[in-house]
């Protein structure tokens, strides 16, 4: 497997515009022991445990009483709102985060995703964005000391047909410009790279190759969310789960705090980190958002031996879609198009299930004995071109973190950094600066299909 | 309607129609007003039988009409009522390929497809999709008569193929 | 060993041969692979996932967590199949899993050792360093439970959709009951049975329903149901569905093969799916030979395979009393009955006490208040350590091969809590019940908590009438039959046995994953209360049971270790599908070349009869290029393009998007759909427009012909035409909805024949005849002229895509062949898609790569949309973006030094920016008219300047070429071979 | 329900329809119509097509907090 030559990071973040490239934040990452209530986790730590018998392990996270007051209230206990509450108070200082969130830390879509992460983004305002998650993803067991068992086993766009290759190509050669590892794979290569995918019988769509991405991979979710909640309480931010925030405090034109179901919170700064529901939130603030809340499904096989060891992408003709990866314990998880409608309910229609699985039997037809065993779904906030919005929203003291649809898991690290900056400092880094509102009546879109304002591809 | 490829499936019979002298009629307004109400099935999926019971005029979608190789007398109607300003008449031959599902087994294939009594609840024909190939059915005596789009008519056969009830 | 032949309710008395593990065995027709190995002594059927533990048979349905079985040769193989669902056939092969190198010996099991360090959620406290990579394939491997397949040819699946009035899902006492009742008051009934046969407990549990003995009632329903037309599936199990359609999968033999799914839309759906039996927790309770009460009945009654010689039953209710006795009848021992509850609990009355005073007359030890803490012994069960509850160190121990366990009965909720259902805590169950459901729904019987024989009945009955009565049918239901079967279980809650903390390591609540007590102290401990935390924390219930044995019973303990009730912890949330779904199944007709059908156009057989290389390009198929014109599909593509340039040569078109636009109100429509005008076309001639979307992005662009004053054929591109037909329709039904415009769909209505090159004019006036000559002669570009050709319609459209002298022949399909062969007659031979692609893109013209949805018409130089005409998207495209230097806009590309070679997808970038590219390379082919790789490319305006020489990289397919940017039309800018 | 009432074909089953998008504010500036959208937890009006159908475009008020859907009439014209 050959190894690119890795840039360093700061040299290749230089932008697609004119722009010089963006700066890390001033203050140089502290990268300091997560110290705290919680012992330090390492094998050792185990035998320890072992030894000492119970009461060795403490909760992950502590902060569990609702103050009255904060410097910085953050919504949701999702990926992204954790993320952000941890580089506020690690990378900043700010002493008084706190979290809120309706149900449980991690309850959301960073638990009910098939955890792909990738930076094999097309745009330059994108793929140098995910390129500093991937390599955030890379060693964030270590800043943790959580493991988050980043998988780097390659992530595989297929071609179907010669008219795709223009596109992979585009795609891989600016990621390859921008410093971003990416292959082109004929089909010898591919079979080489994915020997389960040796063609046994005629296909409808023949598989001609892929643009690989090496680094891209899998990521466990939940470990995720736990090891931010648990490196965050860490540095002393509260969380607080079942405390939904039903609206906003204002005076002087600015925003004061947040009504909650466990009373009113008084906060200098509101970042909504709310994913599936942001809609809500820019109707709740008045200002409609350019945000669809679609369903999408995620399903899993019961647990077999190791079969498929990369992370297949297969778009076909028909409005056809499955991307297919195995977990750590052995089911074949699958993901597909959206269900194509607004949707709060996490359920499901039955026949986008069925969709997926076809199009995972057409691309690896000897798993067709395997039995689904579980169907789950998260709430996607799809933005009327595809990227985030990581801005303001209404008040200068109000942030909002959201637009997320497909992409918001692989982006939790540089999201949760960015934003943090952006609140913290008041001036958003270069990397998300092209994430602003604004842009949709600028006409700065970020649109990597060239869908435009329809989140459901016809 | 000369049997031109007919498929002998056990209790199915597939049987394709020659390439006939096709119309769509398109109303300009639905529900089209009082001109075409009098001599016009002008209910949602309603069907006009011609003398020999074969479908020959078919409202199938909002104000549209399928007219499958249509006699003097119907084209004269149409044409009067495009003359009175009600409608378009598109000349859409070769469009369909009309095709017959007859035979004991015929509403067994199609219910691998779709729910038929829904789909022709009180209705003479509905335009729909079966077997992922859009076409527009009606029931008639003995089975099913069936206009497939044509790009799709190959794929079509292939699938009631697949399907005929084993045994 | 021959094995003296048993006697079942489900056997048959031929002898079935079959191999598990390699070896053979014997069994009789109708047996299982769980009862046939059963009965022929096998006690070790798999090992743990995670301890590797030995593992024996425990359930006697889907809910099974330790007996999966794969099935087949070992390339074919289909894994997890549950033993007591695997249906023995002659020659069948199955093996045992997750164990190298044998089932006895695991070398695996050497984890046991480590099991301290090995608690709940291990693995994200270590693993770390060096990093996860180097851990990764030892924990996948061990991971996982049955092989993976390497290839699987399995028979089509059946797919059938029904509707009906009642849909019963169950067909045991309470599923019988709500069948006939709503058959009897006149509804159409389908009722779906997941075993093989139906009855449910009955055929074990016995008792009378009314006059009848319960075997025979259950024959005399079905027969009743047969002949009021009511429909009974067996092997039928309702595994999911959406929005009131509901999915059964029919899966016969318990393993993937002839396999069918009914999509059933029921006005009224009645659940009576039962209960599922749960243990309770005691230390080592995963060594074989552990096995739940009412499987080991089941076992007995419908195999006549005993669970074991010695048994030892542990239970919290009056049924195990029952249940002894007909073990015993069976030919078992019954060692002692251990009742957790204390002897007021017990009661002084009931058919429990005098079977209790009876097995204790016959020496049974019947011990009530006691609790059985642990289950000794290695690879099996050799004695239960037992103590009173009051005294829980007086340990005693009481030799036994076999311990049978019942904490109590979990209704099967996923169905009734699907979709608006909501759970409630039933405290007489100690599990949870449907607390509210949508009204369609209803459960019944021990779905719903009725487990004794008559409430199942008249909750059955009850559900049935109301079903049929709001389905609409008039019938009388009649009266529920009266059911005497065991009495009332009478059960105090009771999840686990007393233990020291040490033990609780070994107090297995879910079998199959090996989560423990321990494992769900500590995740409390770590901060994890809710039981959505602790499940995902300690993969509590994610194994194939789905926590039917471990669900109810975990939430049970971490209510006990929380010190809250069961109700106020709750259970986590059921999800579809209500039982593990073959894929094959799911993926129905969609599989192998019937993915998605293929649209042909009318000359699709033409094609393949003259070595058509025909390629999918969405969904139709589309001759490439034709074998003939050389060896491969670059070459071929050269010569037809060349041919085309010097001679001539004809393309099938067909799959051009047409509608036809008709109407008064039809040319202001098309103003408001194209940037330019369609009102100014004169009748008889046609102009290419381009329409954008509501964005201001470019959405397409085709030709428009003015057919009549009302009438217009808008062309539109192959890959855009559903897109662009749906956006028409959209405004026709809402902006322009209600005036005189109508929208026809003629795609295939119309075949269109390319005849292009300098000779194809002279061509085609020999095939068409004397009639036409004038025609031809005096055709102008972009006008069109109708007439007839052999007595059909036939219409010239003089139009060029390609840049020669060409015409477009519109006509009806079945002409299209005659005319294609008359054409290649005359010595027009055919051109395929990639030819079309290199004279294209000579002429700059563009395709789906430039019209790729991220365009302006100002980008791709199609003028401003503020010539006055107010098309839809025009609003929106005086956004600052679209005019700012960075903008790409389309220009041609060559290579610097003539015949170095560039492919589309290459970025470009200038020599002072080697890392940000100002634009792409959209189209590039090798023209064989220049001589050299030419195309077309989006660069940034302050770029795109003519002869600025940039380097086109393309490290994915080798490397950089120094290009030149040039117009975009390449070949005869002026368009006098297109005008001759 | 997954069932869409089609005004004019009956009901029919949802993977017949095809969604386009939730409507915004009535009136608002184009940019708003075309980018904006209402989200509220207990009513979406929505524009559909019956594509497997008649192909006819479809005003769908449903609830997207539970999927049931609260009404629909066909956009161009109503039924009889």
């Amino acid at each position: 497997m050959r190894r690119h030559g890795r840039v360093p990071a700061r040299a290749v973040y230089a932008r697609a515009c004119d722009e010089s490239p963006p700066n890390e934040p001033l203050t140089a990452r502290r990268r300091c022991r997560v110290s705290g209530p919680d012992p330090r986790y390492s094998a050792w730590s185990l035998l320890r445990a072992r030894i000492a018998g119970d009461g060795y392990w403490r909760p992950l996270w502590s902060g569990r009483v609702l103050a009255d007051a904060y410097d910085v209230v953050v919504v949701g206990a999702g990926g992204h709102g954790l993320a952000t509450a941890y580089h506020l108070a690690r990378d900043h200082g700010v002493r008084r985060v706190a979290v809120l969130e309706k149900r449980l830390v991690g309850y959301g879509n960073v638990g009910r995703n098939t955890t792909i992460v990738r930076s094999n983004y097309l745009l330059p305002e994108n793929h140098y964005f995910y390129e500093d998650s991937l390599r955030r993803w890379q060693s964030l067991s270590r800043d943790l000391n959580y493991n988050v068992m980043y998988s780097p086993r390659g992530v595989v766009d297929l071609a179907l047909s010669d008219d795709d290759w223009p596109a992979l190509a585009r795609r891989g050669n600016a990621m390859r410009l921008a410093g971003i590892d990416a292959e082109l794979l004929d089909r010898a290569g591919l079979e080489r790279f994915v020997p389960e995918l040796a063609p046994r019988r005629a296909r409808r769509f023949p598989v001609l190759g892929g643009l690989l991405q090496r680094r891209g991979g899998t990521v466990r979710h939940d470990a995720v969310a736990w090891g931010y909640a648990r490196a965050a309480s860490a540095f002393g931010v509260d969380i607080i789960e079942d405390c939904e925030v039903t609206g906003v405090a204002t005076a002087a034109g600015i925003a004061s705090g947040v009504e909650t179901t466990r009373g009113f919170v008084r906060a200098g700064r509101i970042v909504f980190a709310t994913a599936g529901h942001s809609g809500l939130i820019g109707t709740m603030l008045g200002t409609p958002l350019p945000i669809e809340t679609h369903l999408l499904q995620a399903m899993v096989t019961e647990p077999i031996k190791p079969l498929l060891h990369t992370v297949l992408v297969h778009v076909f003709p028909g409005h056809g879609e499955a991307y297919v990866c195995q977990s750590d314990r052995g089911g074949i998880v699958m993901g597909g198009h959206l269900d194509g409608f607004p949707s709060y309910t996490r359920e499901g229609r039955w026949d986008r299930l069925e969709e997926v699985v076809q199009g995972a039997v057409d691309l690896l037809p000897q798993i067709a004995g395997l039995r689904i065993l579980r169907q789950w779904a998260g709430t996607n906030d799809m933005t009327m071109d595809g990227s985030p919005i990581i801005d303001r929203l209404r008040y200068d003291n109000v942030f909002i973190n959201a637009g997320w649809c497909y992409g918001g898991f692989k982006a939790i690290p540089a999201s949760g950094s960015a934003c943090a900056t952006l609140v913290a400092t008041g001036t958003a880094p270069d990397l998300i600066r092209a994430y602003r509102l604004s842009r949709f009546a600028t006409g700065h879109l970020l649109d990597e299909r060239g869908g435009g304002p329809f989140p459901v591809r016809l | 309607m000369s049997a031109v490829a007919a498929d002998a499936l056990a209790g199915v019979r597939l049987e394709r129609g020659a390439a006939v002298r096709t119309l769509e009629f398109v109303a300009f307004a639905f529900p089209p007003d009082g001109a075409l109400r009098a001599a016009w099935p002008v209910e949602p999926g309603a069907v006009s039988l011609g003398p020999d019971d074969r479908p020959t005029l078919l409202h199938f979608a909002p104000a549209r009409w399928l007219l499958p190789d249509p006699d003097e007398a119907l084209t004269a109607l149409v044409a009067a009522a495009v003359d009175a300003g009600a409608g378009t008449l598109v000349d859409v031959s070769g469009k369909w390929q009309a095709m017959q599902l007859t035979g004991p087994g015929a509403a067994r294939v199609l219910a691998s497809a779709v729910d038929l009594d829904a789909v022709l609840a009180g209705r003479g024909c509905a335009a729909l999709v079966l077997f992922d190939c859009p076409l527009v059915l009606a029931r008639v005596t003995g089975g099913f008569a069936l206009w497939v789009r044509a790009s799709y008519a190959c794929d079509f056969t292939a699938a009631v193929e697949r399907h005929r009830p084993s045994g | 060993m021959n094995v003296p032949a048993r006697r079942g309710s489900r056997l048959g008395a031929t002898t079935v041969r079959f191999t598990f593990d390699g070896r053979e065995y014997r069994g009789q027709a109708g047996d299982t692979a769980a009862s046939a190995l059963l009965a022929n002594g096998v006690r070790l059927f798999g090992r743990s996932i995670k301890y590797r533990r030995p593992r024996g048979l425990f359930a006697a349905g889907p809910e099974e967590p330790c007996a999966l079985l794969s099935v087949g040769a070992a390339g074919d193989v289909i894994p997890n199949v549950p033993a007591p669902q695997l249906a023995l056939r002659d020659g069948l092969v199955c093996w045992s899993q997750n164990r190298w190198p044998t089932l006895a010996l695991d070398l695996a099991a050497l984890l046991q050792a480590g099991a301290g360090l090995l608690g709940a959620g291990f693995y994200y406290k270590t693993f770390m360093w060096p990093s996860w990579r180097s851990y990764e394939p030892m924990i996948r491997n061990l991971a996982g439970l049955g092989r993976a397949p390497r290839a699987c040819e399995l028979p089509p699946v059946s797919t059938e959709h029904l509707c009906c009035d009642v849909l019963v899902a169950g067909a045991g006492p309470a599923g019988l009951a709500a069948g006939l009742a709503a058959a009897r008051a006149g509804a159409r009934v389908v009722l779906c049975e997941r075993e093989p046969v139906c009855g449910g407990e009955l055929d074990f549990e016995g008792g009378t329903i009314g006059a009848l003995a319960a075997a025979d009632w259950v024959r005399t329903t079905l027969a009743e149901l047969a002949a009021r037309g009511a429909r009974v599936l067996t092997d039928t199990a309702v595994v999911g569905g959406s929005g009131g359609l509901v999915i059964a999968h029919a899966e016969p033999g318990g393993v993937a093969g002839a396999n069918a799914i009914y999509r059933i839309r029921p006005r009224e759906f009645v659940i009576a799916t039962g209960a599922v039996e749960r243990p309770i927790a005691f230390a080592d309770n995963d060594r074989p030979g552990v096995m739940l009460l009412g499987a080991a009945e089941r076992f007995l009654a419908r195999y006549g395979a005993h669970a074991g010689r010695e048994l030892v039953l542990f239970a919290n209710h009056d049924r195990a009393y029952a249940a002894a006795a007909r073990l015993r009848a069976g030919g078992m021992r019954v060692r002692a009955i251990i009742d957790c509850r204390t002897e007021a609990e017990f009661g002084a009355s009931g058919t429990a006490v005098s079977l209790r005073d009876q097995f204790r007359r016959d020496g049974t030890e019947c011990l009530p208040g006691h609790a059985l803490l642990a289950a000794e012994g290695g690879r099996g069960v050799r004695a239960a350590v037992i103590a009173p509850l009051a005294a829980a160190d007086a340990r005693r121990t009481i030799a036994c091969d076999t311990i049978l366990v019942s904490g109590g009965w979990t209704p099967l909720l996923h169905a009734s809590l699907h979709e608006g259902g909501a759970p409630r805590y039933a405290p007489e169950l100690g599990a949870f019940v449907a607390g509210a459901e949508p009204d369609w729904r209803r459960s019944a019987g021990a779905a719903n908590g009725a487990l004794e024989l008559n409430n199942a009945l008249a909750d059955g009955w009850a559900a049935g009438a109301r079903a049929a009565r709001r389905a609409g049918a008039s019938g009388d239901a009649g009266v529920a039959p009266a059911g005497r079967g065991d009495d009332a279980p009478r059960l105090v809650p009771f999840c686990r046995s007393p233990a020291r903390r040490v033990d609780e390591r070994r107090q297995f609540v879910d079998l199959q994953n090996d989560v423990t007590v321990a494992d769900l102290r500590s995740a409390l401990t770590e901060g994890f209360q809710d039981i959505e935390h602790v499940k995902r924390y300690t993969t509590l219930g994610v194994g194939t049971e789905q926590g039917r044995t471990s669900g109810v019973l975990g939430a049970a303990i971490v209510a006990e270790l929380r010190g809250v009730t069961p109700a106020a912890v709750g259970t986590s949330r059921l999800r579809q599908p209500y039982q593990p779904v073959t894929m094959r199944s799911l993926a129905g007709d969609r599989v192998g070349a019937a993915l998605r059908p293929a649209r042909r156009t009318p000359l699709h057989d033409w094609h393949l009869a003259h070595g058509g290389v025909l390629e999918p390009m969405g969904l139709w198929l589309r001759p490439r290029y034709y074998r003939a014109s050389g060896a491969d599909a670059h070459a071929a593509a050269i010569a037809e393009a060349l041919r085309v340039r010097t001679t001539g040569g004809i393309l099938d078109g067909s799959t051009l998007g047409k509608i036809e636009v008709a109407g008064a109100d039809a040319a202001a429509f098309l103003d408001r759909m194209y940037l330019t005008r369609a009102s100014t076309i004169r009748t008889g001639r046609s102009r290419y427009m381009v329409n954008l979307r509501e964005d201001g992005m470019v959405l397409d662009d085709g030709l428009v012909l003015r057919l009549a004053p009302e009438r217009y054929l808008a062309t539109t591109g192959s890959g855009h035409a559903t897109h662009v037909l749906s956006h028409f329709e959209h405004y026709r039904d809402t902006e322009w909805s209600g005036r005189a415009i109508t929208l026809t769909d003629v795609t295939e209505a119309w075949a269109v024949i390319v005849v292009a090159g300098p000779q194809s004019r002279a061509g085609l006036g020999q095939v068409l005849g004397a009639g036409w000559q004038q025609a031809l002669a005096r055709i102008a570009h972009m006008e069109f002229v109708a007439g007839d050709f052999a007595g059909a319609g036939l219409t010239v459209l003089r139009a060029s895509f390609s840049g020669e002298l060409a015409f477009e022949l519109h006509c009806r399909p079945s002409l299209a062949v005659p005319l294609w062969q008359a054409l290649v007659d005359v010595g027009l031979p055919p051109y395929g898609l990639e030819a079309l692609d290199i004279l294209r893109v000579e002429k700059g013209y563009l395709v789906g790569s430039e019209l790729n949805g991220e365009t302006t018409p100002m980008d791709l130089h199609l003028g401003l949309a503020s010539l006055g005409n107010a098309c839809v998207g025009h609003e929106l495209l005086d956004r600052p973006a679209f005019h700012e230097p960075a903008r790409r806009c389309l220009i041609g590309i060559r290579a610097s030094d003539g015949c170095a070679k560039f492919l589309a997808g290459a970025q470009l970038v200038t020599a002072d920016a080697q890392t940000r590219p100002c634009g792409y390379v959209t189209s590039s082919v090798y023209s064989p008219t220049l001589g050299e790789w030419i195309g077309l490319a989006l660069v940034a305006r302050r770029t795109a300047i003519e002869g600025t020489v940039l380097t086109a990289c393309d490290p994915l397919r080798g490397g950089n070429t120094t290009v030149r940017l040039v117009p975009p039309v390449h070949v005869d800018p002026d368009g006098l071979r297109m005008r001759a | 329900m997954t069932r869409l009432v089609c005004p004019f074909c009956g009901a029919r089953e949802l993977g017949e329809f095809e969604f386009r998008k939730t409507l915004p504010e009535p009136g608002g500036t184009p940019f708003a119509q075309v980018y904006e959208r209402i989200e509220r937890p207990a009513l979406s009006v929505e524009h559909w097509q019956h594509v497997e159908g008649c192909r006819g475009w479809l005003l769908v008020h449903r609830n997207p907090s539970t999927g049931d859907v609260l009404g629909t009439e066909l956009l161009g014209g109503g039924p009889l």
